[in-house]
């Protein structure tokens, strides 16, 4: 018998007005230490099916068909007492979820968070608890994890909170690890580090994994067995190597062939420095005790020199928590800096906030986790619409309305969902309306915050050409923060890498990616490489 | 944050300078003081400040009937009022007497009632017993009840127990609480059903000779019905405050994470939600407290004999003994400064991302 | 009206009982509107030697039907009654008593207790608990209401520009509201009714000066919180204001404690109303209010049927505010199930 | 020479070597418990000054020189003081102290100790006594046991009475304990209790003197039955009434009617062991009413106007309706006493009256003053109609349902009320001044801010309460003078100005005798009453005592006073009531 099965699931929402049909009748089976990948369109029922078999989803509002099963090890789990759920979760099924920023108690330290599960099921408490969680924080690569123990979320990176996530759910060695999109936010050694953690897992104790990933080459890696879907079915199963080989279904047949390919277009080398900053800082506060003293600082950003021109892509690469996210947000004045930013020969560092509301029209940025970058209270044509309003753009209501789903239209999402809340969307969708509110204003300098993360590869790919196409178009400048190496040295003119907050080396993307200089940067590409290798 | 605490701490000082100044002359500002009130007194045409809470002033005027109430009814001379004025120390202009207030103030010193010869602290100090009586087991049960009770709401919303135990909060928050204080006493107290409870006070008169077991129950017996009549008011808005808190947190991610762990309901609505939901409530309880210890309870006080602050306070405003008056607004005001700090402060420590820093620039 | 306030409008309708709260307190809100109407000592219609009469409308003197004296009709005075039913007829309204109408019949002494002509029983002067109460809703719904508003309005302002803006402007607002709360309100009363005569209008504006800081501190919390959430961060990188930040993605966000004690406070200021009473502040002595009533409930422990009235009418429109607020929190729920 | 006793105007009704007085029961049973109720609280047991609430009972402790007889008008006996001797011309009072007067401590009680007392109680007691010592310049010792009281003038012939009622106190023992300042040390006195014990702001328990040296004094004989006394505090009047319905403590006086009709029904009330009992009293009531202030800038300077508003008050209704019929009409300013004047002025009054025509009312020559009367239904038509007749008189009449004056202003005023209670009794009579056009507002306000008003006058309209005592005198200057009209707090509310009537209240002060004063005050009263100062309102003309069956009391009921001190305890009825509380209170 299977370690897990799913028979005919189907899953629905609806919300008093309309009703989604997320999951039409789907049908698999994991056994004991297999890895199983689900692969799909972004929106098209993975992460439902993901979360259902753990009995998570907003119930009364999500149901479940009649002839719905999960079984697990013979038990059923749809409709099962809480009891016997609570047995299963976090113990011998784990899960990794999607959207790891919020995903965790903003309230609570890694620590904490992580003894917790510890606590629950294994009885450890203290010093023991302590040491363990420390060592899976540093089995995930976390490397100051001691350090780190009492930080909240708020205070890591995004990939940083992605590995606390991970560690969580490896905590109790689980039978069955429900990982959606586990890496998304990780550098590519890191990422080959997990992966490789995986697998040691897996062997130990034959430890099944369902993995949901848009990295087919991960999923080439890592997959025994590979199920696709799209639109809530699953149409076509079968083993990596064949899936691989030889896809049946035209869908499978588009994902394999959708990398995101081609050259970033010819830059214009006369263009006018578009956003420069010098000697940007960023340091974070360490404090301690009651009282809060200031004990130290994580200089999140330290001393970075940057500029690009109308037309051009930077592409800013390096290892996770090495500060990428904080040079964006300082770049946009979005968190205190210190150094000189000027855009457009202005100089944003010294201006008033009333003054920069203007110019927020030209440099739009798209956050490295969009679910909680939309209000949760606004449906998402609100949320795209608001810039317009606020810049007095895209005249009439009707017309606003027009550009709305135009542009909705434009980064493949359906229109008619624009009246719902960002939560009745999938992670894919998310990004795309943060995409979308980003370039219904068109700006002239965009910062893309792994845009692209939670897409499968066809939209990826069309998201590529879309951003592509405007570059070409309207000579936007991108300011491109990716670990998905293939997607900068598509798009990316220049590229930087970074790591603890420094540049560790900075040139054309051409000359980076075919000589990398700096140990760390051959490092990183190596790793990229590597997976390459494993996969053809 | 040092800083921002020493700030505060630095900022309660003109604060309080500026309460006591305004109070000083507003208070003094309003007609009728404790000059009147003597006179009042000497004419036999006082009435009972507490008339105007309990009742029961009859449909006869004070000052008809008797024989020796009018013979001090004689004219009041001139003379005779500036010396009550000397009395009480109107006779020196107002500016000095702030100074001297402001100065005895800082040193803790708040002088002695008008009316009853005793230092305003050792009145407070006496008065505490019976405040902090009542106002820790009501704020105790309140608080015990209605956060369980509005985290089970909010978990239970729209079902029926959601229904009928909102209905029995608003009931018992409709329920004016004098009336039902005097509703307890007339059914479990009073001569005309049953005489369960004592009537008033905090203990027994021989309370003293009790054993130590006795004593407390006692005091517990004595204090069931006043407590009783001051909470039955009280769940209703933090229980509908926790419910709401909890309705705004309970479909949160974080919550399916911490349910992907197999925590139980409990852990996960108590260790989870809770510190994410009761930012207000938390953060708001030294406030109620200090609200049910010395403004809460005048009525409860009065109905079941017992002497407390709100009693105090209340006759002092009434009978215009100022010394008491500014006392208390100088105490209850620095408590009131320092407990807001330390709410302020709990914010921080409830929610680690807040801060009090300039922003929206 | 948009889909997304087309769904809000469903979640509502979806909380049945909040949806019939409020259709139920609209009516009696209503009903209590036109309480000229249903409760007066002056008759609705007049028929008196082939003329029609409009008392309600309009005032006519004794002479007009045929009395001695040269002031107006007192209709309930039974020589009147006599002379205009000797020449035709009274049409009195379901209730024939206006809120101070005295019934100078009672089968004892006041407060006499409920029987067929006062269904209410009256108060201790006498006067008809129905009509009083028709009355008194009226008032004190339209001050709570009013004050309500207002005061939440202020109150929420503040609190979303203290807790918003953070810094100077939180520390400097705070010591300014300290200090006015530190004010002696009964002082202040005391004063101004020495210079000016209380009436509904003043009291409102009294009340109001003091009653707005009660959110303030929980709605500051609030945004001392959500202000530091990303969503804010993203809306002010879409170049969003300050004030559009602050109305559009934070307050829906920080509206829990405002919703919750919006029922609490309009309750609250109903019964402050009567407290204001004795300090010769509250509205002119004989006004019908809830408050009113109450403190005759409680001044006549024997007369149970003002005290329960009171009650049971607080208890019913505090029901229902409250019902009303649980299905506008449930309507803007992005997450609610029906 | 000295007498055993004193009385304003000579004659004493009891004689030298009288056993006791008549309303007690000489042979009445000692022993046994009363608990009664005191509202408030209480932070001190020295009653003698401003500072602090002294407990209730307090001044038992301390027999004073004399005391009054509860059945004459204006008698005192000695007590302390064997004798009292009156200067012919009433300036100097001589009291010689009993030898064998002594404190509770065995000390014997001084001159020294007197005139400490009284130099103390003017220099540092409660303002009280200065105010009542204002013209008793000093006090001496002459002879062995005598004090001399000596006066500023002759002019207040109750100085010696006042003196009489004064405490006396042990000069050592206040000398060391202090007298200024309170205190919750059981102080010691003379007096026939003593404290048991004290439950600060509680209660407070007595006890009595077993070896009290004055137990057999004809004063005393047949008093202070009661081994022990307490009184138990409430903060709240309608818990106090629970609380003796509950059996709490054992007698009350009620002063609400309301209370008084149905408030005292429990169980117990109906097995008979709770007894309502109407005591009638001849204590004059003074005048209770609503006062008109006359003074220019109020609209009441016509008296035709205060008439007409007299008219529209309607006291039957009321009483009926409000009061459940427990009270009676004043309809004059010395209500339920001898000094009420009554049907036609007699010929000596009309002597007094004669001279003044002209100056003063007409109709004070006629019958003595009625209050308009109503059916009581409610329908006051017939009052209307006059009070509309008096008005148009005085120059006002009903336009568009407003009473307005040839000018075209209307009439309206403003009630001013310190005690709520009062606005069921005065929101209908607004109700009545409506009907003919007349706007009165109704004020209530804080108690300091009413004092402070009534102190200057600031009102129009409000409650005047005018208490009056046996034997009035010079406290009518302060009443009803021209001079008092005009000083800030005096008593004359209304601003009476009248020289007639300053001649009236001068004759009363200089009243010979006993009789004259009566004839005076006759006068006096007739004047006051249709002068129509006031709107008459009501008096109670009993004493409202509510008691648990335990007691018994003497046949003859003092007609000045409600003796408690002379009840006493029957045994096998507090038996009886024990046993059967429980029963009652199980149904
Ligand atoms: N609460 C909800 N209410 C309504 N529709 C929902 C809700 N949650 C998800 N959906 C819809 O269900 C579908 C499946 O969502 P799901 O999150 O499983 O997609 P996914 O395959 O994980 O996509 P992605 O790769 O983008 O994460 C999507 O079309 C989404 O819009
Ligand atoms: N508010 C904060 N307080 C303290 N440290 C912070 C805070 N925000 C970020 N950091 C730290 O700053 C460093 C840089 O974070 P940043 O988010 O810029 O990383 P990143 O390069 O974007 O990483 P990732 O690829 O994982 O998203 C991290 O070590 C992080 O822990
Ligand atoms: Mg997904
Ligand atoms: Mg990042």
């Amino acid at each position: 018998m299977a370690l897990l099965a799913v028979k005919d699931l189907t899953i629905a929402f609806s919300n008093g007005q309309s009703r989604v049909d997320a999951v039409k009748g789907i049908s698999f089976e994991i056994e004991k230490g297999e890895t199983v990948a689900l692969v799909g369109e972004s929106g098209s029922g993975k992460s439902v099916t993901a979360l259902s078999i753990l009995q998570l989803l907003p119930y009364p509002m999500a149901s479940h068909g009649k002839g719905s099963s999960i079984q697990f090890d013979g038990t059923e789990l749809i409709g099962a007492r809480d009891s016997v759920l609570r047995d299963i979760r976090g113990n011998r099924i784990a899960m990794v979820f999607q959207e790891p920023m919020t995903s965790l108690n903003p309230l609570h330290t890694i620590e904490k968070q992580i003894t917790e599960t510890l606590n629950l099921h294994k009885g450890l408490r203290g010093a023991a608890a302590r040491a363990r969680t420390i060592e899976l924080l540093h089995l995930v690569g976390l490397s100051e994890a001691e350090s780190r123990l009492g930080a909240y979320p708020h205070q890591l990176s995004g990939g940083q909170r992605q590995r606390v996530m991970i560690a969580m759910a490896l905590a109790n060695e689980p039978d069955i690890l429900v990982a959606d999109e586990p890496t998304t936010a990780l550098d590519v050694t890191i990422q080959a580090q997990i992966l490789k953690l995986l697998k040691d897992l897996q062997a130990r104790f034959g430890m099944a994994l369902l993995l949901i990933t848009h990295d087919l080459t991960i999923v080439r890696k890592m997959a025994d067995r590979v199920l696709v879907m799209t639109d809530g079915h699953i149409v076509e199963r079968g083993t990596t190597a064949t899936i691989f080989g030889a896809p049946q279904h035209p869908y499978t047949k588009k994902l394999l062939a959708a990398e995101p390919k081609g050259e970033p277009q010819q830059k214009k080398e006369q263009a006018d420095v578009l956003i420069a900053a010098k000697d940007m800082r960023v340091w974070f506060p360490i404090k301690s005790g009651l009282l809060g003293r200031t004990t130290g600082y994580v200089k999140a950003v330290d001393g970075i020199d940057l500029s690009l021109r109308a037309g051009e892509t930077l592409g800013i690469v390096g290892e996770s928590g090495s500060g990428k996210t904080t040079l964006g947000l300082a770049l946009l004045r979005l968190i205190d800096s210190k150094g000189e930013i000027t855009f457009d020969g202005r100089r944003l560092d010294t201006m008033q906030g009333k003054a920069m509301r203007p110019l927020r029209r030209e440099m739009q940025v798209v956050f490295q986790d969009p679910f909680s970058s939309l209000s949760p209270r606004l449906s998402i044509a609100q949320i795209v619409e608001e810039g317009l309003k606020v810049h007095h753009l895209g005249g009439n209501a009707i017309e606003r309305r027009r550009e709305i789903e135009r542009v909705l239209t434009e980064v493949g999402l359906d229109p008619t969902s624009a009246d719902r809340y960002p939560h009745e969307f999938s992670g894919g969708q998310r990004q795309r309306v943060a995409l979308a509110r980003a370039l219904v204003l068109k700006p002239r300098f965009l910062l893309l915050d792994e845009p692209t993360s939670a897409l499968d590869m066809s939209v990826q790919a069309q998201m590529v050409e879309l951003l592509r196409d405007l570059q070409r178009r309207y000579g936007l400048a991108y300011l491109f923060i990716s670990h998905d190496l293939r997607v900068v040295k598509a798009l990316a003119h220049d590229v930087m890498v970074m790591k603890n907050g420094k540049v560790v080396e900075h040139g054309p993307s051409a000359a980076i990616f075919a000589a990398p200089q700096t140990d760390y940067a051959k490092a990183l590409m190596a790793a990229a490489f590597n997976i390459e290798t494993v996969a053809s | 944050m040092l800083a921002y605490a020493i700030r505060r701490i630095l900022l309660i000082i003109p604060t309080l300078f500026a309460i006591i100044l305004v109070n000083f002359v507003i208070v003094q500002a309003a007609p009728g003081g404790p000059v009147d009130q003597l006179v009042a007194e000497l004419k036999g045409t006082a009435g009972n400040s507490l008339q105007r809470v309990s009742g029961g002033g009859g449909e006869l005027a004070s000052g008809t009937g008797g024989t020796s109430q009018s013979r001090g009814a004689r004219g009041l001379d001139p003379t005779f009022i500036a010396e009550i004025q000397k009395l009480y120390g109107f006779d020196k202009p107002a500016p000095e007497r702030f100074w001297i207030m402001l100065k005895n103030y800082l040193r803790f010193d708040f002088g002695n009632s008008f009316y009853q010869d005793r230092p305003v602290l050792r009145l407070i100090a006496d008065k505490l017993p019976v405040s902090i009586s009542l106002g820790l087991w009501t704020t105790l049960i309140i608080y015990l009840i209605s956060i369980p009770l509005g985290i089970r709401k909010a978990v239970r919303d729209g079902s029926s127990f959601d229904i009928w135990t909102s209905a029995v909060v608003i009931v018992g928050y409709a329920i004016p609480g004098f009336l039902f204080a005097v509703l307890l006493i007339v059914l479990f107290a009073g001569g005309k059903y049953v005489s369960w409870f004592p009537l008033r006070g905090l203990t027994s008169d021989d309370w003293a000779s009790f054993s130590t077991l006795h004593q407390i129950g006692d005091y517990f017996w004595h204090i069931a019905l006043p407590v009783l009549s001051l909470v039955i008011g009280g769940f209703a808005s933090l229980t509908m405050l926790t419910k709401n808190s909890f309705l705004e947190e309970i479909n949160k991610q974080y919550v399916v994470t911490a349910r992907a762990k197999g925590l139980s309901e409990g852990r996960v609505l108590y260790g989870h939600v809770f510190r994410n939901a009761m930012l207000l409530v938390i953060a708001g309880f030294p406030a109620a407290f200090i609200g049910i210890l010395f403004t809460g309870a005048l009525l409860v006080e009065v109905i079941f004999s017992l002497d407390g602050l709100g009693l105090l306070g209340f006759q002092a405003a009434i009978g215009r003994d100022y010394p008491i008056m500014f006392a208390t607004v100088y105490i209850y005001t620095l408590i009131g400064l320092v407990l807001k700090l330390i709410s302020d402060l709990t914010y921080m420590w409830v929610d680690p991302r807040i801060d009090f820093g300039t922003r929206g620039s | 009206m948009t889909p997304l306030t087309q769904r809000r409008l469903a979640n509502f309708r979806a909380n049945r009982r909040g949806y019939y709260s409020l259709w139920m307190f609209l009516v009696l809100f209503g009903i209590s509107l036109c309480a000229e109407l249903l409760a007066n000592d002056k008759p609705l219609l007049v028929r008196y030697d082939g003329h029609f009469y409009f008392p309600v409308v309009t005032e006519y003197e004794e002479s007009d039907f045929g009395g001695d004296l040269p002031i107006p009709a007192d209709y309930r005075d039974p020589e009147m009654k006599k002379k205009i039913e000797g020449q035709g007829f009274i049409l009195w309204p379901p209730i024939p008593f206006a809120d101070q109408t005295i019934n100078y019949n009672i089968p004892s002494p006041a407060p006499s207790p409920p029987d067929s002509t006062d269904w209410l029983g009256t108060d201790d002067q006498g006067r008809d608990v129905l009509a009083r109460l028709i009355y008194g809703f009226r008032i004190s719904v339209l001050f709570g209401l009013t004050l309500t508003i207002v005061s939440s309005i202020i109150g929420v302002a503040a609190g979303a520009i203290q807790g918003y803006y953070g810094g100077i402007i939180d520390i400097s607002f705070q010591r300014f509201m300290e200090i006015w709360s530190g004010l002696p309100v009964l002082y202040l009363l005391i004063i101004l009714s020495s210079i000016i005569e209380p009436n509904f209008w003043w009291l409102l504006v009294i009340m109001l000066l003091f009653s707005w800081m009660s959110l303030v501190d929980l709605v500051r919390a609030e945004f001392l919180r959500a202000r530091n959430f990303d969503y804010v961060r993203a809306a002010r990188a879409l170049g969003v204001g300050n004030p559009t930040i602050i109305w559009r993605h934070v307050l829906p966000n920080a509206m829990v404690a405002t919703l919750t004690f919006l029922p609490f406070i309009l309750n609250g200021s109903i019964t402050t109303l009567t407290s204001l009473d004795f300090l010769g502040f509250g509205l002119p002595p004989g006004s019908p209010s809830l408050g009113e009533l109450l403190a005759q409930g409680k001044a006549n422990l024997q007369a149970p049927w003002l005290g329960l009235t009171a009650f049971f009418v607080l208890a019913v429109m505090l029901s229902l505010l409250i019902f009303i607020g649980e299905a506008v929190r449930d309507a803007f729920d992005p997450r609610k199930v029906n | 020479e000295p007498r055993h006793g004193l009385s304003l105007f000579g004659d004493l009704k009891y004689p030298a070597n009288f056993q006791h007085f008549d309303y007690v029961n000489p042979d009445a049973p000692k022993g046994g418990s009363v608990k009664y109720y005191a509202l408030g609280t209480f932070d001190t047991l020295n009653p003698f000054t401003l500072k602090g609430q002294a407990a209730a009972g307090a001044g038992m402790q301390f027999d004073t020189l004399m005391v009054s007889a509860a059945d004459e008008p204006a008698s005192e006996y000695g007590l302390v003081a064997e004798s009292a001797e009156v200067a012919p011309d009433k300036t100097w009072v001589i009291y010689t102290i009993r030898p064998e007067a002594r404190f509770n401590d065995g000390s014997k009680i001084t001159t020294d100790d007197v005139i400490w007392t009284f130099d103390t109680l003017k220099a540092k007691g409660h303002p009280r006594y200065r105010l009542y010592y204002a013209d008793v310049l000093k006090a001496e010792k002459v002879g062995e046991r005598g004090v001399k009281f000596t006066f500023k003038d002759g002019e207040n012939r109750e100085l010696p009475s006042i003196v009489g009622e004064m405490p006396v106190l042990s000069k050592a023992y206040w000398e060391k304990a202090g007298f200024d300042k309170t205190t919750l040390d059981a102080p010691f006195g003379s007096g026939a209790y003593k404290i048991q014990s004290i439950d600060a702001g509680r209660s407070i328990t007595y006890q009595r003197v077993a070896n009290y040296w004055a137990k057999d004094l004809p004063v005393n004989r047949g008093r202070n039955n009661f081994d022990t006394i307490r009184y138990d505090y409430y903060r709240d009047q309608s818990i106090a009434l629970e609380a003796f319905k509950a059996g709490q403590y054992d007698i009350r006086v009620e002063n609400v009617a309301k209370n008084w009709a149905i408030g005292y029904d429990s169980p117990a009330l109906t097995a008979g062991l709770i007894k309502k009992d109407e005591i009638a009293n001849q204590l004059p009531q003074g005048m209770q009413g609503f006062g008109f202030n006359t003074r220019p800038g109020h609209p009441f300077a016509d008296p035709r106007v205060r008439d007409a508003l007299t008219y529209l008050f309607d006291f039957e209704w009321a009483n009926k309706n409000l009061f459940f019929g427990a009270y009676t009409r004043s309809h004059s300013f010395f209500s339920n006493s001898e000094l009420a004047a009554s049907g036609m002025p007699s010929a000596d009054e009309l002597k007094i009256l004669e001279p003044l025509k002209g100056q003063i009312p007409d109709e004070a020559f006629g019958k003595a003053y009625e209050p308009p009367a109503t059916d009581g239904s409610g329908n006051m038509r017939d009052n209307l109609r006059i009070a509309l007749k008096l008005f148009a008189e005085a120059g006002w009449s009903v336009k568009n349902g407003k009473m307005v004056n040839a000018k075209g202003e209307d009439f309206h005023f403003e009630f001013l009320l310190n005690q709520p209670e009062f606005e069921r009794v005065v929101l209908p009579f607004a109700q009545n001044l409506g009907r003919i056009g007349i706007t009165m507002k109704v004020r209530t306000v804080d108690p300091a801010q009413y004092e402070n008003r009534l102190r200057e006058f600031d009102f129009d309209m409000a409650v005047v309460a005018m208490g009056e005592s046996l034997s009035p005198g010079n406290e009518q200057r302060d009443y009803w003078t021209s001079a008092s009209a005009d000083e800030p707090g005096s008593r004359n509310a209304t601003g009476l100005k009248s020289k007639a009537i300053d001649g009236l209240v001068d004759l009363i002060i200089n009243a010979p005798d006993r009789d004259s004063l009566v004839t005076r005050t006759h006068a006096l009263d007739r004047v006051l009453t249709w002068s129509h100062i006031v709107i008459p309102n009501w008096y109670l003309s009993h004493f409202r005592v509510a008691s648990w069956d335990k007691f018994a009391r003497p046949k003859v009921s003092p007609p000045y006073g409600l003796d408690l001190d002379s009840w006493w305890i029957v045994p096998q009825r507090a038996q009886a009531v024990e046993a059967k509380k429980p029963e009652v209170e199980k149904k």
